[in-house]
């Protein structure tokens, strides 16, 4: 199965204790704290959780997008032999893009209003690809705008884009948002990066142009080795394409595993209670859901940041925060009442 | 855009007549006694009714208007200064030129410096430099303008003597070159004449001016373009436009700047009038023979025609000058409709 | 049910007094920037200057403008800490007690300005139709029309003063109030509250006082904060024309006017009050500059 | 060799540069362009007038008519010669254009030439008619080449004088060039400035500055409180001269509490003279006597003067009623004139020890001007003004500023009315021409009877300055031609 | 608890529209020149026929940008019409004025897609309910409190909250607070629009028990918009599928999902990706683009994308076709795909 050989494999990117405050109104608010897990090549680890339970602060401080002024990150996070949180910028410009790119969760707000999606996006294939470009112009006997044109339009086709000439002419505004997005992914996928962090990619998108993308993503990474964090709120496009699911709560990561195992045998109580809620073609009985609020990120719960809202808390919980425990190969989980006994238990929710 | 340029052409108009009504009636209601201000010195009662006549002040107000519109549409007359006798436009046509020298090296500077100081310390952002950028731009919009040339003046030429302290050229020059009226541009005069010794001095002349008019402005500018560049560069494009690798100073010069000009654009519009605005005071400070100096003598002795004159022109500037601002906000930004 | 009710009463206390504690927070947070801080300590000093005008002031009826023809321009010297005017009096005293037009007149007008240019806008930019284009229209003419000219003729048909100063300057004001609130009532009013709002059935004057004015007067409150200095020294500008403020009350800007005559030997007539004014303006500026970071972050 | 050309930094700007119109800052340099036929002399000469474009004038027994005997040889700038027809041409001109001073010629029935160089002026009244053909104002010969050019074509920078001067690049509100006209009758041996530029600079710091850095010969007025420094500077100096402008403070005579005189009295007395003088007027004046300037012909130490005497005042205000003061009265002055500005707070200070609240109020002049003639039961109870003649009577003056003029007051600004007084002076005025002393003796009685109901105080008499560089010599100054520097007369060392 | 329940609960024998559109259309000029006519319409609602019958929840899918919200809007007349009727409880209010309006308001709300944007962010819980409330004419101002708890009991938030701001809650509290201020004004219609789509699907389950028990409660009619058809069948029992300003079938919800009878309903449900890993499959990709809405294809505006077009389809607009009571479907070739089976899951 997958993960056996992922587990065998060296991990392409692995993040360490990442945490990160932000400096708000109300102070210090913990944003993450203590997030681990490892992105292997050739897999797509989904990333689901709670909204606001930082999953786009972890996919931005990978590539330390987060504002230096507002926020302070710690940890560690791994890629080839650098940790990224401690690169110098000009090294780190190196990575951004060229070996892991990422696709933002607002697609129209994540391309630049005043400039024509022809111009960003040949922009960047200056910067990736100037030997392609000396390739087409060669082959096609052309120029180099040509060349470039041609590469863009090619690119732009691979998402399902068509109509590209009048798509390059166009500013953000005049585009739909699955054309936005779409546009977006094919920038993201230029480079032929290692890694692509996902967030969001698809939220815009009507379900079946998401249908392409889905397709088309799990094509590039059997293809070209590259492995995809996916951020998403679907679990159902979780279950369809991804290898590995980790889910977030406040701040952590709570479990994760192949996706098999998570469906399966979901462990951690909010595991559960995010399977439960979802609906199914063809159910007829009530959504069960988590009951309670998200936590109040500035003044968070001691302990374990699930436990006002879990019906098995414990003391333990309420004291300290559990560790991530495996409790099968590659599914690992952040729980107490994991400790001893690594079989899941049934959580009356 | 000819449908946007058009629409802009009839708001002047529409605005022009609306302010020379405006003006019209409001200079018409000012207490002062035209017809005596006409005669001059020490009037003698039966002269000034004459002069009443001949300025048709003795008819009735609508009459009058109705007059004056006539003259000014058809015409472009818009009468006769009370205090120069002479008429309103060919004083202004000759001003025009001096003020607007002044005012076009101070936007100018203002401008490139402005965005230039704005987007350096944008760049440094947080950084002491930053810091004090940001004290220096404070300063430059608090301090009064007649009190920031009044102290160029006492720094640059009476304890330094770098400047000269007044005029638009050197008195010995007058004699040995003065400046041909060609255009009205000394600049362009100067130059056009080969008269370059009186060029170099005029630029020389033009430096304290010039300083104390962009000082304000060129504050204005670099603030706004470093918060509104601080906030482009928040933006989720900007961001996603670092994730694909592209380096900081492009970020900022070419990606953001774009994004973060339209606001400054606007502000630079609007500066156009602060700026004419400041020359009535730097004029007189300065002894400079530009607009401003002619309208604050204008007001001061209520030459209502000169009055209309320059509230019609100002007017007109800053309309011409928002039409361009808003078309190369149209230009650098897509999202204007 | 009784009971219920006081519970409640007692909730809304609670629950205002967490709220009050978060503001306070902010305020703190504010104020440790020590530039914002020092800024409002200036601003403090000016303000108790003005009100106690006459009994921190060391000639305080000189500083009310009486001649004291003996002392006449006498350099700053610890009998006069800033020296003396033309008409002996002593500067410092001049200073304190011109603060106070220079203060309460750009107080005046920016609030003036303010609740003329405020409803305007509000109603400019909800209703784009005939009355929303009219006002904008005329806002567009006064804004086209050279405010000093505008200043001016008003002081010369009042006659000068500093009353009439005040209102030669609101008129040419306002309008910058109206085009900020209009374009920020338009960038909010498609905002779905308004929509819920409209949703509910309410009238337009209901929409706009209770949902659109409380979400724009954060720029406004922020606008009247960076006004004051130009308002301060707008009313210098009139004065120095000879239009504002009238001997022997003086505000800053007049006693500049006043001075510069003589700022080549007695330079201490016309640099001290420029200085004031310098100081206090940029003080507005930058606490005005600190408040709107706090509140942007806030919200 | 001495240097030709100087820089005259002028606060006085042009408004028309038509010799029949011009009645305003301009003759500084119209004097300089034109000439008239006579001159009138600074007080303390020898002979009341000097001969310019005329030679010599006689007038008939019964003061009728002037013969004027004109000079020989002399040239308009334009080329032409001077003649008789020229003096006709140019008073007709200005009669006709009726425009600025032309009512100095209100008097004057017809122009008679008798030959090329002989012109008869015949009257209407015997007034004193060799005053009016030496008036500042619309008494300029102009060559009649003028033709039916109006002003437009002067306002162009033309001119048509005789005068030593000629206008060159006339730039409207910057400067213009007094060059030298070669062909000037009185010829340009010996020392003489031959090319002045004006440099029109409103700002007195300006000027100050100018002067002290030496880019300006001359210059109009600078900040009072620098009189010091410049005598005391290396390069600079300040000469003074007499002149014919006074300030004045009209009492609005028509309202409570002014309209009674004791109260015009005491706030006469209550006026601080001496400190009007020294500060507002840096010691550059003298205690007013009359509305004649000390030194003008009727201008003498037999006019009653109120001397600065508070406990006088108060003596007064309390025989009025008025013991300790307590009422308001609102003074107005012309913005633009910073002396008025300077002085106006001495006097509200001086009020206010007498219990009288004094509120100041600096108005455009003309705006200060039109309030106080539109009703003078709500007009300002005191008015500010500074005075001067148009031409050397007193007349003019005491006609101007004192007569009834009903109820459309132009420049009585008292509202005074006293038809004896009315009478006394025109009388006089048809006098002076046959019999001065008799005359004389007349306007001092007018004057008197004016000190006695006191509907103006008689603030200071000004005394002109010049401050300048101290290698310009030969500057005179004539308190007839008030601010008129005489270029012709000046040279550099 | 004095539950307004002042309807009679009906029994469904007699199912009567609520509301009824007939032939709706609303546009939106998109450029207005400075004189003459508009060019270019947006049509979001274009000519539609629909019933919404008393009492039932009426799902609306479709994909983005089709005109879902507009719809939404223009029935409560929060968006200007162009043609059309709207019939509320029988009585026309398509062109009734604001003034006129008014008593119909309290009676039709809307839950907003992004409930953060339509919560004033200066208003606290106790203000926003307030202001609601004193348009429900059966609530004395006095009781404006005690109504107000009782409200954020019905949507599971305590009485605490009523003195919080809106930015003090989370997605899922927030849209619970809109539709507190919904119920509010004791209405019988509500419109929620993508009310669940910015939640996560545990927030998005509470938000969706919730709506069915205030159902029950409150004996309500719903108008429920989304693009996740996945909730449309937990929540709705009759679909209405729209495509590009019209729609283009209606049906009950589990026929509609387990045998689409219109080409595009069949699109939809092949992309929907399932939440079960065991069941992979090739999710359906549909071709071409999203029409214009402002020129939208001419005759059937699903032909440039659909599999089974014919010549026909491009020339002529189908016209809605019955298949059940209360289900139509706009397809020239229905009956043949049905027959064929075409439409059927393989
Ligand atoms: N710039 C910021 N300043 C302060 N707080 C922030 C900032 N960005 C994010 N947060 C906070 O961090 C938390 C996590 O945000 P994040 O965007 O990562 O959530 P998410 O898991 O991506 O949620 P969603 O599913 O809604 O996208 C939120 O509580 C948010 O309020
Ligand atoms: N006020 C308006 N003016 C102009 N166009 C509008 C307006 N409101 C909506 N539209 C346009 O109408 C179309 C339909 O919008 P609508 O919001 O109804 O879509 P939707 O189906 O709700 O989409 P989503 O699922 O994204 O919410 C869009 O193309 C939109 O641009
Ligand atoms: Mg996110
Ligand atoms: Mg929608």
């Amino acid at each position: 199965m997958d993960n056996t050989r992922t587990m065998t494999e060296h991990p392409m990117l692995q993040i360490k204790n990442l945490a990160v405050d932000f400096n708000t109104a109300r102070g210090q608010a913990h944003i993450l704290e203590g997030v681990d897990f490892e992105l292997f090549p050739k897999e797509i680890l989904a990333l689901v959780g709670e909204t606001g339970s930082g999953k786009s602060v972890t996919a931005k401080s990978i590539l330390c997008l987060l504002p230096k002024s507002l926020s302070q990150s710690t940890g560690e996070v791994w890629f080839k032999k650098d940790n990224l949180l401690t690169l110098s910028n000009g090294k780190l410009q190196k990575i951004r893009g060229h070996q892991i790119s990422m696709v933002f969760q607002n697609p129209q707000s994540s391309i630049n209003p005043v400039f024509t999606l022809g111009e960003q996006i040949s922009r960047l294939i200056r910067l990736y690809l100037p030997d392609q470009i000396e390739s087409v112009m060669k082959l096609n006997n052309c120029s180099r705008k040509k060349a470039i044109d041609t590469i863009a339009e090619e690119r732009l086709n691979e998402v399902g884009l068509t109509d590209v000439q009048r798509l390059l002419k166009s500013y953000a505004g005049q585009v739909s948002g699955g054309m936005a997005q779409r546009y977006r992914i094919a920038l993201a996928l230029l480079s032929s990066p290692k890694i692509l962090i996902a967030d969001e990619a698809t939220s815009a998108l009507d379900v079946t142009v998401q249908a392409h993308i889905l397709k088309l993503m799990r094509e590039i990474c059997q293809k070209k080795k590259t492995a995809i964090l996916f951020i998403t709120h679907d679990l159902g496009i979780a279950a369809q394409i991804c290898n590995r699911v980790a889910v977030m709560y406040s701040g952590r990561i709570v479990e994760i595993a192949p996706t098999e195992d998570i469906f399966k045998t979901p462990y951690h109580p909010y595991t559960q209670g995010l399977l439960k809620a979802v609906p199914k073609l063809g159910q007829k009985e009530a959504l069960a859901y988590v009951p309670g609020m998200i936590p109040d990120l500035a003044n968070p719960p001691k302990g374990c940041r699930f436990h006002p809202r879990c019906t098995y808390t414990m003391d333990v919980c309420r004291r300290r925060k559990p560790p991530m425990t495996a409790v099968g190969l590659s599914h690992r989980v952040a729980c107490f009442l994991y400790d001893n006994h690594p079989k899941p238990r049934k959580v009356e929710i | 855009m000819i449908l946007f340029l058009a629409k802009r052409f009839t708001g002047l108009i529409l605005l022009l007549v609306a302010l020379s009504t405006l003006v019209f009636f409001f200079t018409r209601s000012l207490p002062g006694d035209v017809a005596a201000l006409y005669i001059g010195g020490n009037a003698k009662p039966e002269q000034i009714e004459r002069a009443r006549i001949e300025l048709g002040l003795d008819k009735p107000l609508v009459v009058q208007y109705k007059r004056y519109m006539e003259r000014l549409i058809f015409h472009a007359d818009m009468g006769v200064s009370l205090r120069t006798h002479r008429p309103v436009f060919q004083d202004l046509l000759e001003k025009i030129p001096m003020s607007f020298e002044l005012v076009f090296w101070a936007l100018l500077f203002a401008t490139l410096g402005g965005v230039f100081i704005g987007v350096i310390s944008a760049y440094h952002h947080g950084t002491p430099f930053d810091g004090a950028v940001k004290w220096f731009t404070s300063a430059a919009v608090s301090i009064p303008i007649f009190f920031l040339a009044l102290l160029l003046q006492l720094i640059f030429f009476n304890i330094l003597g770098w400047f000269p302290l007044q005029g638009r050229i050197d008195s010995f020059l007058e004699f040995t070159h003065p400046i041909a009226h060609v255009t009205g541009f000394s600049m362009i005069d100067t130059l056009i004449t080969g008269n370059f010794q009186a060029f170099f001095n005029v630029l020389w002349h033009m430096v304290l001016p010039v300083a104390a008019l962009l000082v304000g402005p060129l504050g204005i500018i670099a603030r706004l373009t470093r918060s509104s560049l601080l906030e482009v560069m928040q933006q989720d494009f900007i961001l996603s436009a670092r994730a694909s690798g592209i380096s900081e100073p492009v970020l900022f010069f070419y990606y953001g700047l774009r994004n973060a000009l339209s606001p400054v654009l606007t502000v630079i519009g609007l500066s156009v009038a602060l700026i004419l605005m400041a020359t009535f005071y730097v004029e007189m400070i300065f002894n400079w023979p530009g607009i401003g100096f002619y309208a604050l003598a204008g007001i001061m002795s209520l030459d209502y025609p000169a009055i209309t004159g320059i509230a019609l022109m100002v007017g007109a500037i800053y309309v011409v000058a928002n039409t361009l601002t808003d078309i190369l906000r149209r230009v650098i930004d897509p999202r204007i409709k | 049910m009784a009971d219920n009710r006081t519970l409640y009463t007692d909730m809304a206390r609670a629950a205002a007094r967490e709220h009050r504690q978060v503001r306070w927070f902010e305020l703190k947070r504010l104020l440790k920037r020590k530039s914002a801080g020092l800024a409002l300590i200036i601003l403090c000093m000016t303000f108790a200057a003005a009100l106690f005008a006459p009994w921190i002031s060391p000639y305080p009826e000189q500083g009310r403008g009486d001649v004291n023809v003996e002392h006449r321009l006498l350099p700053p010297s610890s009998d006069y800490y800033l020296g003396t005017d033309i008409y002996g009096r002593d500067m410092l005293s001049r200073v304190i007690f011109g603060s106070r037009i220079s203060i309460f007149g750009g107080i005046c007008i920016v609030i003036s300005a303010a609740l003329i240019g405020v409803p305007l806008g509000l109603w400019a930019g909800y209703n784009e139709g005939v009355s929303g284009t009219l006002i904008m229209r005329v806002v567009e003419l006064f804004l086209s029309f050279p405010s000093t000219l505008i200043g001016m003729a008003i002081s010369l048909i009042l006659g000068a003063g500093w009353y009439t100063a005040i209102i030669a300057l609101i008129i040419p004001w306002w309008p910058w109030y109206t085009r900020l609130v209009q374009g920020e009532v338009v960038s909010i009013k498609h905002m779905l509250y308004v929509e819920a709002a409209r949703m509910l059935g309410y009238g337009r004057l209901t929409i706009i006082f209770r949902h659109l004015l409380p979400n724009i007067l954060t720029p406004v409150i922020v606008m009247i904060l960076l006004d004051l200095g130009p308002a301060i020294i707008a009313i210098g500008l009139l004065s120095f024309l000879g239009l504002g403020t009238q001997a022997p009350m003086a505000d800053w800007g007049l006693m500049v006017w006043e001075g510069a005559p003589n700022i080549l030997n007695e330079w201490w007539i016309a640099i001290v009050p420029g200085t004031a004014m310098f100081i206090v303006v940029i003080a507005f500026n930058i606490f005005g500059d600190a408040l709107k970071d706090a509140l942007d972050s806030s919200t | 060799s001495a240097q030709k050309n100087m820089v005259y930094a002028s606060p006085y700007g042009i408004t028309t540069l038509d010799p029949s119109v011009s009645y305003s800052t301009e003759l500084g340099y119209m004097a300089n362009i034109y000439e008239t036929l006579i001159r009138v002399n600074p007080p303390g000469s020898s002979e009341l007038f000097s001969f310019v474009l005329a030679t010599d004038f006689a007038a008939s027994d019964d003061g009728m008519d002037y013969t004027f005997k004109l000079r020989k040889g002399v040239k308009f700038h334009d080329g032409s010669d001077f003649t008789a027809q020229a003096v006709k041409f140019s008073i007709e001109r200005t009669q006709r254009l009726g425009k600025g001073a032309a009512f100095i010629w209100g008097d004057l029935k017809e122009i008679e030439i008798i030959d090329d160089y002989t012109v008869k002026l015949i009257l209407k009244t015997p007034v004193p008619l060799p005053q009016i053909a030496a008036s500042a104002y619309a008494s300029y010969i102009m060559s009649p080449g003028v033709g039916d050019n109006g002003s437009d074509w002067f306002n162009k920078g033309m001119d048509a004088g005789t005068g030593p001067y000629t206008l060159k690049n006339y730039k409207d509100g910057e400067s213009w060039m007094l060059a030298k006209f070669p062909d000037y009758w009185g010829g340009w041996d010996g020392n003489h400035v031959e090319n002045i530029l004006v440099k029109y600079t409103k700002a007195p710091l300006t000027q100050l500055q100018m002067l002290q850095a030496e880019q300006a010969m001359l210059v109009g007025r600078i900040p009072l409180d620098s009189y010091a420094s410049i005598k005391k500077g290396k390069n600079t100096t300040v000469l003074y001269g007499p002149s014919y402008q006074n300030y004045m403070a009209f009492f609005n005579t028509t309202r409570p509490p002014l309209d009674n005189v004791k109260v015009r009295k005491a706030l006469a007395h209550a006026i601080p003279y001496k400190d009007i003088i020294n500060i507002g007027f840096n010691g550059n004046a003298s205690q007013a006597r009359g509305p004649v300037p000390q030194g003008q012909f009727g201008g003498t130490t037999d006019v009653i003067q109120y001397p600065h005497d508070l406990e006088l005042a108060k003596s007064l205000l309390a025989e009025a009623g008025f013991k300790d003061g307590g009422f308001k009265l609102t003074l107005t002055y012309a913005a633009e004139n910073g002396q008025e500005a300077r002085f106006a707070p001495l006097i509200q200070s001086e009020f206010k020890k007498l219990g009288i609240d004094v509120e100041i109020k600096g108005l455009a002049w003309n705006t200060q001007w039109a309030m106080a003639k539109k009703d003078p039961k709500t007009a300002q109870d005191i008015f500010l003004l500074l005075w001067w003649p148009t031409y050397s009577d007193p007349y003019e003056t005491l006609y101007s500023l004192l007569h009834d003029e009903g109820d459309k007051p132009v420049w009585n600004l008292a509202y005074y009315k006293n038809p004896s007084y009315d009478k006394l002076i025109r009388k006089a005025y048809e006098t002076v021409g046959a019999n001065p002393d008799k005359a004389l003796k007349m306007y001092v009685d007018a004057q008197n009877m004016i000190q006695k109901d006191a509907p103006v105080a008689w603030i200071a008499d000004v005394r002109e300055n010049w401050p300048m560089n101290k290698k310009l010599k030969g500057v005179v100054m004539n308190p007839a031609y008030p601010q008129v520097p005489f270029f012709y007369n000046m040279y550099i060392e | 608890m004095s539950a307004p329940s002042t309807t009679t609960a009906h029994a469904a024998s007699m199912p009567r529209p609520l509301i009824s559109l007939d032939r709706l259309h609303a546009w939106f000029a998109y450029d207005k020149p400075f004189w003459g006519k508009v060019k270019t319409w947006i049509k979001p609602v274009n000519n539609i026929s629909l019933d919404i019958i008393q009492g039932e929840c009426l799902g609306l899918v479709g994909e983005s940008g089709c005109g879902k919200s507009t719809l939404g809007r223009a029935i409560l007349r929060l968006t200007p019409l162009t043609s059309g009727t709207i019939q509320f409880q029988g009585h026309p209010i398509e062109s009734l004025n604001a003034s006129a309006l008014k008593p119909f308001r309290p009676k039709m709300q809307m839950v907003f897609q992004d409930p953060k944007a339509s919560l004033n962010p200066r208003m606290n819980v106790l203000n926003i309910l307030k202001e609601a409330l004193v348009l429900n004419r059966e609530v004395d101002p006095e009781h404006h409190l005690e109504e107000s708890v009782r409200l954020l009991s019905l949507v599971d938030l305590r009485p605490e909250h009523l003195f919080r701001f809106p930015r003090e809650f989370s997605g899922g509290q927030q849209q619970r607070i809109s539709i507190a201020r919904a119920l509010a004004t004791n209405p019988r219609f509500i419109v929620f629009d993508e009310a669940t789509s910015a939640l996560d699907v545990s927030v998005q389950a509470q938000v969706i028990s919730l709506m069915k028990t205030l159902q029950h409660q409150l004996s309500l009619t719903y108008l429920f918009i989304s693009h996740d058809l996945s909730i449309m069948e937990q929540v709705c029992a009759r679909v209405a599928v729209m495509y590009a300003g019209q729609i283009v079938e209606v049906q009950d919800s589990t026929a509609l999902f387990n045998a689409p009878r219109h080409p595009y309903t069949k699109a939809l449900k092949d992309a929907v990706p399932i939440a079960d890993p065991l069941h992979k499959k090739d999710l359906g990709v549909l071709k071409g683009e999203v029409p214009k809405l402002s020129s939208p294809p001419k005759g059937c505006h699903f032909h440039p994308r659909c599999d089974f077009r014919q010549d026909l389809c491009q020339e002529q607009e189908p016209a809605p076709c019955e298949t059940d009571p209360n289900s139509w479907v706009k397809c020239h070739f229905h009956e043949q795909l049905w027959k064929q089976g075409a439409l059927k899951d393989h």
